[in-house]
């Protein structure tokens, strides 16, 4: 059975931690921009948490919304792209191959939920920050977009592992590095071609909604709202 | 023709820097290449020749010694992505009671292995970083692909030559002969 | 036809460019190092899976460690060379772990980088220049371990009492060799300082249930919670295993969701994820406790009438007694008390107060209540750290000789009041085994950098986050980078070299943490599971003789009731409210560059520091967004960039730890400001804690923004619609 | 081979010319009148009148199509990549790739036959003389089929005053 | 052969015969102005892009203007000179190659930055279509292969439209010169004589060029404008768009031509064939252009507005009252305001009024773009992840080299070549022909009227 990869985020339980945003950052290799960059507005956080404030002192309040690449399923990025760099896999993914990328930044534009980053310069770590690159994921180099992948290398990982062992992959036993660092469990990942995963049960849900569902991008990302005093 | 002459200007504006562009500080990683002459070379897909610290026969080992690729040096090849290069240890599992008296191997012995020093193979296949390519040799084993389809005949060489050129096309055929999936990230990620 | 890239540019008409860049040849960069024979046999590209503590801070939660094959770049026997060796790549929590339950908070997420940071200190280090300057010249781990024992001996004859030690509060083996250390030799317990101590909570639940120890909640099964200035979601206490009780009470009951009522004249993250944020007047949390109880049905509180606690916490009575309401109607619910509500001069009656509202909501012990992990408490010394400053500066009582730094970083987070630099300056003889440079051990006379946490023995006795006496143990997952030394070998090896060596050590540290978790059986287990349930030498998680009443009972002079603040309200018409920083906590963490550029949560600030200024406020004193201000108290002032917040009361001025420092690697030195710089040397009296909440200030622009405050966020609200 | 042609200084003059050529019996299709700008109210340039340009170009315009519709279609089947939820051949983008190669297509068929239908470029020594850039008008005939030069000069006279030469081609 | 066509050719060969040192002067300081561009790029594409202005969100600004601006531009002349010669307008005959010749260089310089602005520029080539071992070819859903597309079938087009007509010319000023000249200009003239054949076929094909030219030129503006209106972006994803930029196209255009004109006129003295009547006419459709510009961008605006879409309106007050206010106004003024004013009153619409005008217009059109891209970048959608953003020298340095290499081509194209054709102008003396087919004695009597 192929898989099609989807997430559900809970807002009711994020806290706003980031512990998610720093995980992503350790798992996929990405850059630190540094203060200087980083005041330009090339800070990479391929998973970022909104936040927004809502009302006026003392009735302020603030939410929170942890936003990545909502892997559409008619992704905006895709058909602009001349060169394919960005396109729909066969289990929903929405690839970026860096090494088919000419950066036209084309698709970061198109994209409504601003999630893809650019590789402006190229990156540096000073050493030895670099041991703890993990080997499963490239070092992307100047001139190239990067996005949230869901972890692919993990899908690939794991499905290779099961493939080895001659059986379905199991929920669960596969998740992005976001959504295994979350301390309130508010990520949740899986596969929504299979009706009993925990992921296909709570996209079913009424809670949940779909960031700008209106644009028409149809991503695969649903966000269960935060509720009200019970 | 334009894109002629932006090869060109391209081209030097890149020898103008190639030789003053100062590398990047050694206290410091980046994917960025040493030089842009050697970025250039990348683009050309000029790569020079791996030079190994002694040649080692592969023939030798192999219908000699009868020993088999996956089983005594390359054995994690089986296990995950890498076919993993042996270290000096490797060798002297036998060499420290085998033909201990040929050159080669006392050189190995006494100028590497007692001196705690590894030999310094170089890598005669893999990717260049930009290619971006995350090869896994374990499944392409259980799938029963035999070494020489991308090795050549390493078996009976000496010294390991790049006897099959591993361009995209290569991959994609063979990927497309065998069903297997054709999908960008199946390998770039 | 085809063609591949090369032919295609020749096609292209460029051979031209491209020999006069081919005549320009390049050296093939790789294998110009030696390569070091590995001393591990490794499969290269499968990861393996070890067990870790995160060392950040005392939660003591479990993790796993992603360990796979690298090559790293090593000096061996005074060789540089290559050497290929496991190297750690990820954390995760560990899943079996009581506490993480599988999951980390983003400090300890970020705390491999400790492991890999540049500015690491690699080998043992002498002063060369003057202290503080940071020029040390490389010394050999003999040459070191010689100077520090003939230093130990010097004093060993003088006077062992001269002998001190300073490190971060919490529990573990290598606190306890510490201890045992300074026992054998003669000296004082260590000192354990940290700004953000829960010394006032300890001591209320000492009062109150008899357990000296921070209580345990049960956020899982409560349906209430009224936290009383408490981030326990972002920062305090054992965060992790918090949200995971948070995240159960709000969506791990089908049809129940708990509340959750914050506390607090700044909202913290916990508070951005309350359904009631209550503002209240600093220092009058007690009174709202109080009238809480009262209207629950507590005895003797009758004083506490909703007007009454209007009139003094500025929280409307119908607001009182609604959530009266609520906390009575929704059973259990349970009330927690931790933070700035704390750091006042009244911070233990504060403490008591909420220790009477959780008896009157009977949460003592009860499931959605509170209740003590069972723990062995560390030795704790009499001295304190302000103590020790004043006793070298004034020269009273036996002098201190010799200072051996463990992690504490005091000139950063002591008030200048204290003069703990002044006093470390006086010290003849300073050792630390820091492996950073920071504003503390740039002080230092000799510097035996420690192994990292993920290259030593680590262990952890958490106290609190479990119902359950746990021992986190994990050995070292991957080896040595550089030429470090797991201090406790260090100081074991000390104990042996000694002139008059000391009786009674352990062997080896590990015989001594296979000791802590209670023999070879339990250690089988820890060593396999990353932790062990620990039987013997352990309190019950019963409560002690003594229940909570108004009257705080076993205090030894009467508590101060009403909060009081350091600084004229006429001259320093704000209170300043220092808070702990969801990336680098007091700021030990600063120097991971993960955490620097991770958006704050709140003000999306990356790299810098700011001030939190209510709307109101600012237009007042014509403050504009991001504009530089200046906070001055009676001790001191600081600039920082101003940001305005609506989560904050107008009289209130908040301010982020963490940045600010002197000296602590490239990343964070002369980074942002450092807000203990202005607090007033005000402790609680009980506890001699300080009151880091207690001080006012006065805030006045100094000008434009020039850059230094750096968001990652744009707009501060959803679907803005400018229309000028 | 002997060619004969007169310079007339006004296109009225070498239409006289032309007609007296003709009526010497001399094909129109032998005659070459060169100018320095195009004459388009005399007989002598009506006899080239063609639309064979116009059937090129739409030619042209036809293979331009046939081939964008083989390469998009044939490029977007050989590897089958999805793209924003579209088809794999999606027609519709498809359409502009279709019309920008059938006008080029067009163009160039044009220009190409252009060249080709005007001996264009040509270096062999044509009958020519500089002269047309000042204005002047030339009629010549070559002098060929027994044509005697005399027969030429009287017709070429009836022009009016005109230089007239012989040269070789 | 008559005075007038003496003078004419006369007029017309001076420039390619006599140099100055003024022109070899003007020639450096240009020559230094573009290369001045060219460092900034190679410095650009040794460093990387992050050596301009663009951060997250704003991944386009100078570069993407500079393009839609100078195709834009490039919509004078082919566009122009193929209607005018399909509606046989006389006046045009002056006109015709000054117009052509700005649309050849300019779309070269639009045409660059499609190139200029990758992160990776020496990775253009996988744009084209070409069979590579790889197995993979452009995605013809991108309006960026639609632009590589376009782009070259206009720019070959405009080309041979623009040198067709030229090898009369050239065969004239071959048979003018001598020595290297001479040479020179016999290979252009590629042995062009001038029988009546090549006559006829020169004639119809540049008839067909003209018909084919025309929906080239406003499909290739289109497109430009789809590679926004394709985006489903705030106040980039609308219909109106295609027509918006054909409109500003041609706009920019005229203006740019009127400028081009009034310098020839001025510094190759051909004020005997650049009659303020030209000006007169391009002011007039200057003019009109003007008000259709102004009628879309109403159009635009009081839709958006009443459509009253969050996003959109985010991006609307942006321009309207907020940060790019000052720049939206400006354009407006320089766009509308002021060429309205000037061109409507007869009096005011002379040489230097058009000229005015014009300088006006180029400048607004620049900003137009800038004011399409940038605003909509930085305040897309989510309001955490909005921006800002401000250029850095390098893109800065690469604008004023754009300016300065037009002029420079411009100058070389017009030292080598007439830059008025000179045959058509003789053309336009001939005696107007009462009807297509008659006798030769019609034909010699209505010459024979001629002074």
């Amino acid at each position: 059975m192929s898989h099609r990869w989807g997430m559900v985020v809970d807002l009711d339980t994020c806290t706003g931690c980031e512990a998610c945003v720093v995980a992503c950052h350790a798992e996929n290799n990405i850059a630190t921009a540094g203060p200087d960059e980083a005041a330009r507005g090339r800070a990479m956080h391929w998973l970022r948490v909104e936040r927004y404030w809502e009302g006026e002192y003392p009735e302020a309040k603030l939410k929170f919304r942890p936003v990545l690449c909502q892997q559409c399923d008619a992704a905006p990025c895709e058909s602009v792209c001349p060169t394919y760099a960005s396109h729909h896999t066969d289990e929903g993914l929405n690839a970026q191959v860096y090494n088919r990328c000419i950066g036209t930044r084309y698709c970061a534009n198109a994209c409504p939920y601003n999630v893809r980053f650019f590789n402006f310069f190229n990156p540096t770590w000073d050493k030895p920050l670099n041991l703890q690159f993990n080997p499963d994921v490239s070092v992307r180099e100047v001139g190239v977009m990067e996005k949230c992948t869901f972890c692919v290398q993990r899908i690939k990982a794991a499905e290779i592992t099961a493939d080895a062992e001659k059986r379905e992959l199991k929920d669960g036993e596969l998740k992005p590095a976001c959504a295994q660092s979350c301390p309130a469990t508010a990520i949740v990942f899986g596969d929504l071609n299979d009706p009993e995963s925990k992921v296909s049960q709570l996209y079913g849900s009424g809670r949940g909604e779909k960031l700008l569902e209106e644009v028409g991008a149809q991503p695969k990302i649903v966000y269960l709202k935060r509720q009200a005093t019970a | 023709m334009r894109a002629g002459c932006w090869i060109v200007a391209l081209g030097l504006a890149a020898a103008v820097s190639a030789c003053t562009q100062a590398p990047p500080p050694a206290d410091v990683f980046t994917p960025a290449h040493s030089s842009t002459a050697s970025a250039v070379q990348d683009f050309f897909l000029i790569r020079p020749a791996a030079t190994q610290p002694i040649p080692f026969p592969h023939k030798t080992h192999v219908e000699k010694a009868m020993l088999k690729c996956t089983e005594t040096c390359h054995e994690s090849v089986v296990k995950g992505p890498n076919a993993g290069i042996p270290s000096v240890k490797t060798c002297m599992i036998c060499h420290d009671s085998i033909a201990t008296d040929r050159p080669l191997i006392m050189k190995i012995t006494n100028d590497y292995y007692k001196k705690g020093i590894d030999l310094p193979w170089q890598r005669v296949y893999g990717f260049t970083p930009e290619v971006h390519v995350r090869f896994n040799h374990a499944p392409h084993i259980r799938a029963s692909v035999d070494c020489a389809t991308c090795h050549g005949d390493i078996a009976h060489q000496t010294v390991a030559e790049r006897n099959v050129n591993h361009t995209m096309g290569f991959c994609v055929d063979c990927h497309k002969a065998k069903k297997a999936s054709n999908d960008c990230l199946t390998c770039h990620f | 036809m085809s063609m591949d890239r090369r032919s295609f540019i020749k096609l292209t008409a460029v051979t031209g460019g491209a020999t006069a860049i081919a005549a320009c040849t390049t050296s093939n960069p790789e294998n110009q190092l030696i390569r070091f024979v590995p001393d591990e046999d490794l499969t290269p590209g499968i990861a393996e899976i070890k067990n870790g503590v995160c060392p950040i801070c005392r939660a003591g939660c479990g993790t796993t460690v992603r360990v796979m094959q690298g090559d790293a770049e090593v000096i061996r026997n005074g060789q540089h060379g290559v050497m290929t060796m496991s190297l750690a790549k990820k954390l995760e929590g560990n899943p079996s772990h009581p506490i993480s339950q599988g999951a980390l908070c983003p400090r300890g997420q970020a705390s491999i980088q400790a492991t890999y940071h540049p500015d690491r200190l690699i080998q043992p280090l002498k002063r060369r220049g003057a202290r503080g300057s940071g020029d040390y010249q490389p010394i050999t781990w003999d040459a070191a371990i010689a100077e520090l024992v003939t230093q130990l001996d010097n004093i060993a004859g003088s006077g062992p009492q001269g002998l001190a030690v300073l490190t971060r509060p919490g529990a573990s083996s290598r606190h306890d060799l510490f201890a045992l250390f300074l026992e054998k030799f003669g000296a004082q317990a260590p000192i354990a300082y940290e700004l953000f101590g829960d010394d006032v909570l300890r001591r209320a639940s000492a009062i109150s249930f008899g357990r000296e120890q921070v209580p345990t909640f049960d956020f899982a099964n409560a349906r209430a919670v009224i936290s009383f200035g408490a981030d326990f979601l972002g920062t305090w206490g054992s965060p992790v295993s918090q949200m995971a009780g948070y995240a159960k009470m709000r969506g791990g009951r089908p049809g129940i969701r708990g509340t959750l009522i914050q506390v607090e004249p700044r909202m913290s993250l916990t508070g951005a994820s309350a359904d009631e944020w209550v503002a209240i007047k600093p220092g009058t949390e007690a009174v709202l406790a109080f009238g809480l109880a009262n209207a629950l049905g507590a005895k003797g509180l009758a004083q506490y009438t909703p007007a009454e606690v209007e009139k003094q916490t500025g929280v409307k009575a119908a607001r009182v007694e609604r959530l009266a309401a609520m906390l009575a109607e929704m059973k259990p619910a349970v009330a927690i008390i931790a933070g700035a509500p704390l750091a006042q001069v009244n911070g233990l009656s504060q403490a008591l107060a909420v220790n009477v509202l959780n008896t009157t909501l009977g949460a003592i012990g009860a499931p959605g209540g509170l209740s003590f992990t069972p723990y062995v408490a560390p030795k704790r010394g009499a001295r304190s750290l302000q103590t020790l400053a004043s006793d070298v500066l004034s020269g009273k009582g036996t002098p201190v000789q010799a200072l051996l730094i463990d992690g504490a970083n005091p000139v950063h987070s002591t008030p200048p009041g204290w003069k703990v630099k002044d006093a470390l300056a006086k010290i003849p003889f300073i050792a630390s085994f820091g492996s950073f440079a920071d504003d503390t051990s740039v002080m230092a006379d000799l510097i035996l950098p420690d192994h990292s946490a993920l290259e030593s023995w680590t262990d952890s006795r958490p106290e609190s986050g479990t119902t359950k006496a746990i021992v986190s143990v994990a050995g070292p997952a991957m080896k040595p980078l550089h030429d470090t030394r797991a201090t406790s070998d260090v100081l074991l090896d000390v104990a042996k070299k000694l002139k008059k060596p000391l009786a009674g050590m352990p062997d080896s540290f590990d015989a001594m943490l296979q000791a802590s978790v209670g023999g070879d059986e339990p250690w089988g287990i820890a060593t396999k599971q990353g932790w062990v349930e620990v039987k013997s030498g352990t309190r019950d998680s019963g409560l002690g003789t003594r229940s909570g009443s108004p009257e705080p009972r076993g205090a030894s002079k009467p508590l101060p009731f009403t909060a009081a603040f350091d600084g004229e309200p006429g001259q320093y018409p704000f209170y300043f409210l220092p808070f702990s920083s969801q990336a680098f906590l007091d700021g030990s963490t600063a120097h991971l560059p993960w955490l620097q550029e991770m958006p704050d949560p709140m003000s999306t600030a990356m790299w810098s520091t700011w001030v939190e200024i209510n709307p109101q406020t600012a237009s007042k004193l014509g403050i504009g967004d991001a504009d530089m201000v200046e906070i001055a108290s009676a001790h001191g002032s600081i600039h920082a960039p101003a940001l305005i917040s609506p989560g904050i009361a107008p009289d209130v001025i908040a301010m982020p730890t963490g940045q600010g420092h002197e000296t602590f690697t490239r990343y964070a030195s002369g980074r942002g400001s450092n807000p203990v710089k202005v607090l007033a040397p005000v402790v609680e009296p009980e506890t001699g804690a300080l009151a880091w909440a207690a001080t006012r200030v006065k805030v006045t622009r100094i000008g434009e923004p020039k850059g230094e405050l750096i968001r990652y966020g744009g707009a501060l609200r959803e679907f803005e619609h400018h229309r000028g | 081979m002997t060619a004969i042609y007169g310079l007339f200084d006004r296109p009225d003059a070498a239409q006289r010319a032309f007609t007296g050529l003709k009526r010497a019996g001399v094909p129109s299709a032998d005659i070459t009148v060169v100018s320095g700008e195009p004459f388009e109210a005399f007989e002598f340039s009506h006899r080239d009148h063609s639309m064979i340009l116009f059937r090129l170009a739409l030619a042209g315009g036809i293979i331009g199509f046939v081939l964008a519709v083989l390469l998009t279609r044939g490029t977007e089947l050989a590897w089958p990549l999805v793209t924003g939820g579209m088809p794999i051949v999606a027609w519709w983008p498809n359409l502009v790739i279709i019309f920008e190669m059938t006008m080029l297509g067009a163009i160039v068929t044009t220009v190409v036959s252009l060249l080709v239908a005007s001996k264009l470029p040509s270096f062999r020594k044509d009958l020519y003389d500089p002269a047309v850039s000042d204005g002047k008008i030339l009629v010549g005939v070559p002098l060929t089929g027994g044509r005697s030069e005399e027969s030429v000069r009287q017709a070429l006279a009836v022009g009016g005053p005109a230089v007239v030469k012989t040269t070789q081609m | 052969m008559s005075d007038y066509s003496t003078t004419l050719t006369n007029d017309l060969l001076r420039p390619l015969i006599q140099t100055s040192w003024r022109f070899w002067l003007l020639v450096v300081l240009l020559l230094g102005v573009v290369s001045l561009g060219i460092g900034a790029f190679a410095y650009q594409v040794n460093q990387g892009i992050g050596v301009w202005g663009l951060n997250w969100p704003v991944f386009w600004a100078f570069d993407i203007t500079n393009f839609v601006f100078w195709i834009g531009i490039s919509h004078a002349g082919t566009l122009i000179s193929a209607i005018l010669r399909l509606v046989n307008a006389e006046w045009r005959r002056p006109v015709t190659r000054c117009a052509e010749v700005i649309t050849v260089f300019a779309l070269m310089i639009g045409a660059m930055f499609p190139i200029v602005h990758l992160g990776r520029p020496w990775l253009f080539f996988w744009l084209m279509p070409y069979p590579t071992e790889r197995q993979i070819w452009p995605n013809f859903r991108s309006p960026l292969v639609w632009d590589f597309f376009a782009i070259s079938t206009y720019l070959t087009g405009s080309s041979l439209f623009l040198f067709l007509p030229t090898i009369p010319d050239f065969a004239l000023v071959r048979d003018k010169t001598t020595g290297w000249r001479h040479r020179f200009y016999a290979i252009l003239a590629l042995g062009w004589t001038g029988t009546t054949k090549q006559w006829h076929r020169l004639e119809s094909a540049m008839q067909i060029m003209a018909i084919a030219i025309v929906p080239v030129a406003v499909s290739v503006h289109t497109i430009v404008s789809f590679d926004f209106s394709m985006a489903p972006v705030p106040m980039w994803h609308s219909t109106i768009f295609g027509p918006y930029f054909v409109a500003g196209a041609i706009f920019s255009g005229i203006a740019a031509l009127i400028i081009a004109m009034a310098a020839l006129r001025k510094f190759l003295h051909l004020e005997k064939y650049l009659h303020p009547v030209h000006f007169e006419n391009l002011g007039k459709l200057l003019l009109m252009m003007s008000l259709l510009w102004g009628y879309f961008v109403f159009a635009e605006r009081l839709t958006t507005w009443y459509g009253n879409e969050p996003s959109e309106m985010t991006t609307f007050w942006q321009t309207q009252r907020l940060s790019f206010a000052p720049l939206y106004w400006t354009m407006v003024t320089v766009n509308f305001i002021l060429p309205v004013t000037i061109l409507s009153f007869k009096k005011l619409r002379t040489i230097t009024g058009c000229v005015i005008a014009s300088f006006g217009v180029v400048l607004g059109m620049w900003l137009e773009r800038f004011l399409i891209i940038v605003p909509t970048l930085s305040h897309k959608y989510l309001s955490y992840s909005w921006g800002s953003y401000r250029p850095r020298t390098p893109e800065i340095l690469l604008l004023v080299a754009t300016f300065g290499a037009m002029v420079l081509f411009y100058v070389l194209f017009s030292k080598l070549v007439p830059i008025i054709s000179i045959w058509e102008m003789k053309i336009g003396q001939h005696p107007q022909l009462a009807h297509e087919h008659q006798t030769a004695d019609e034909a010699s009597t209505m010459w024979r009227t001629q002074p």
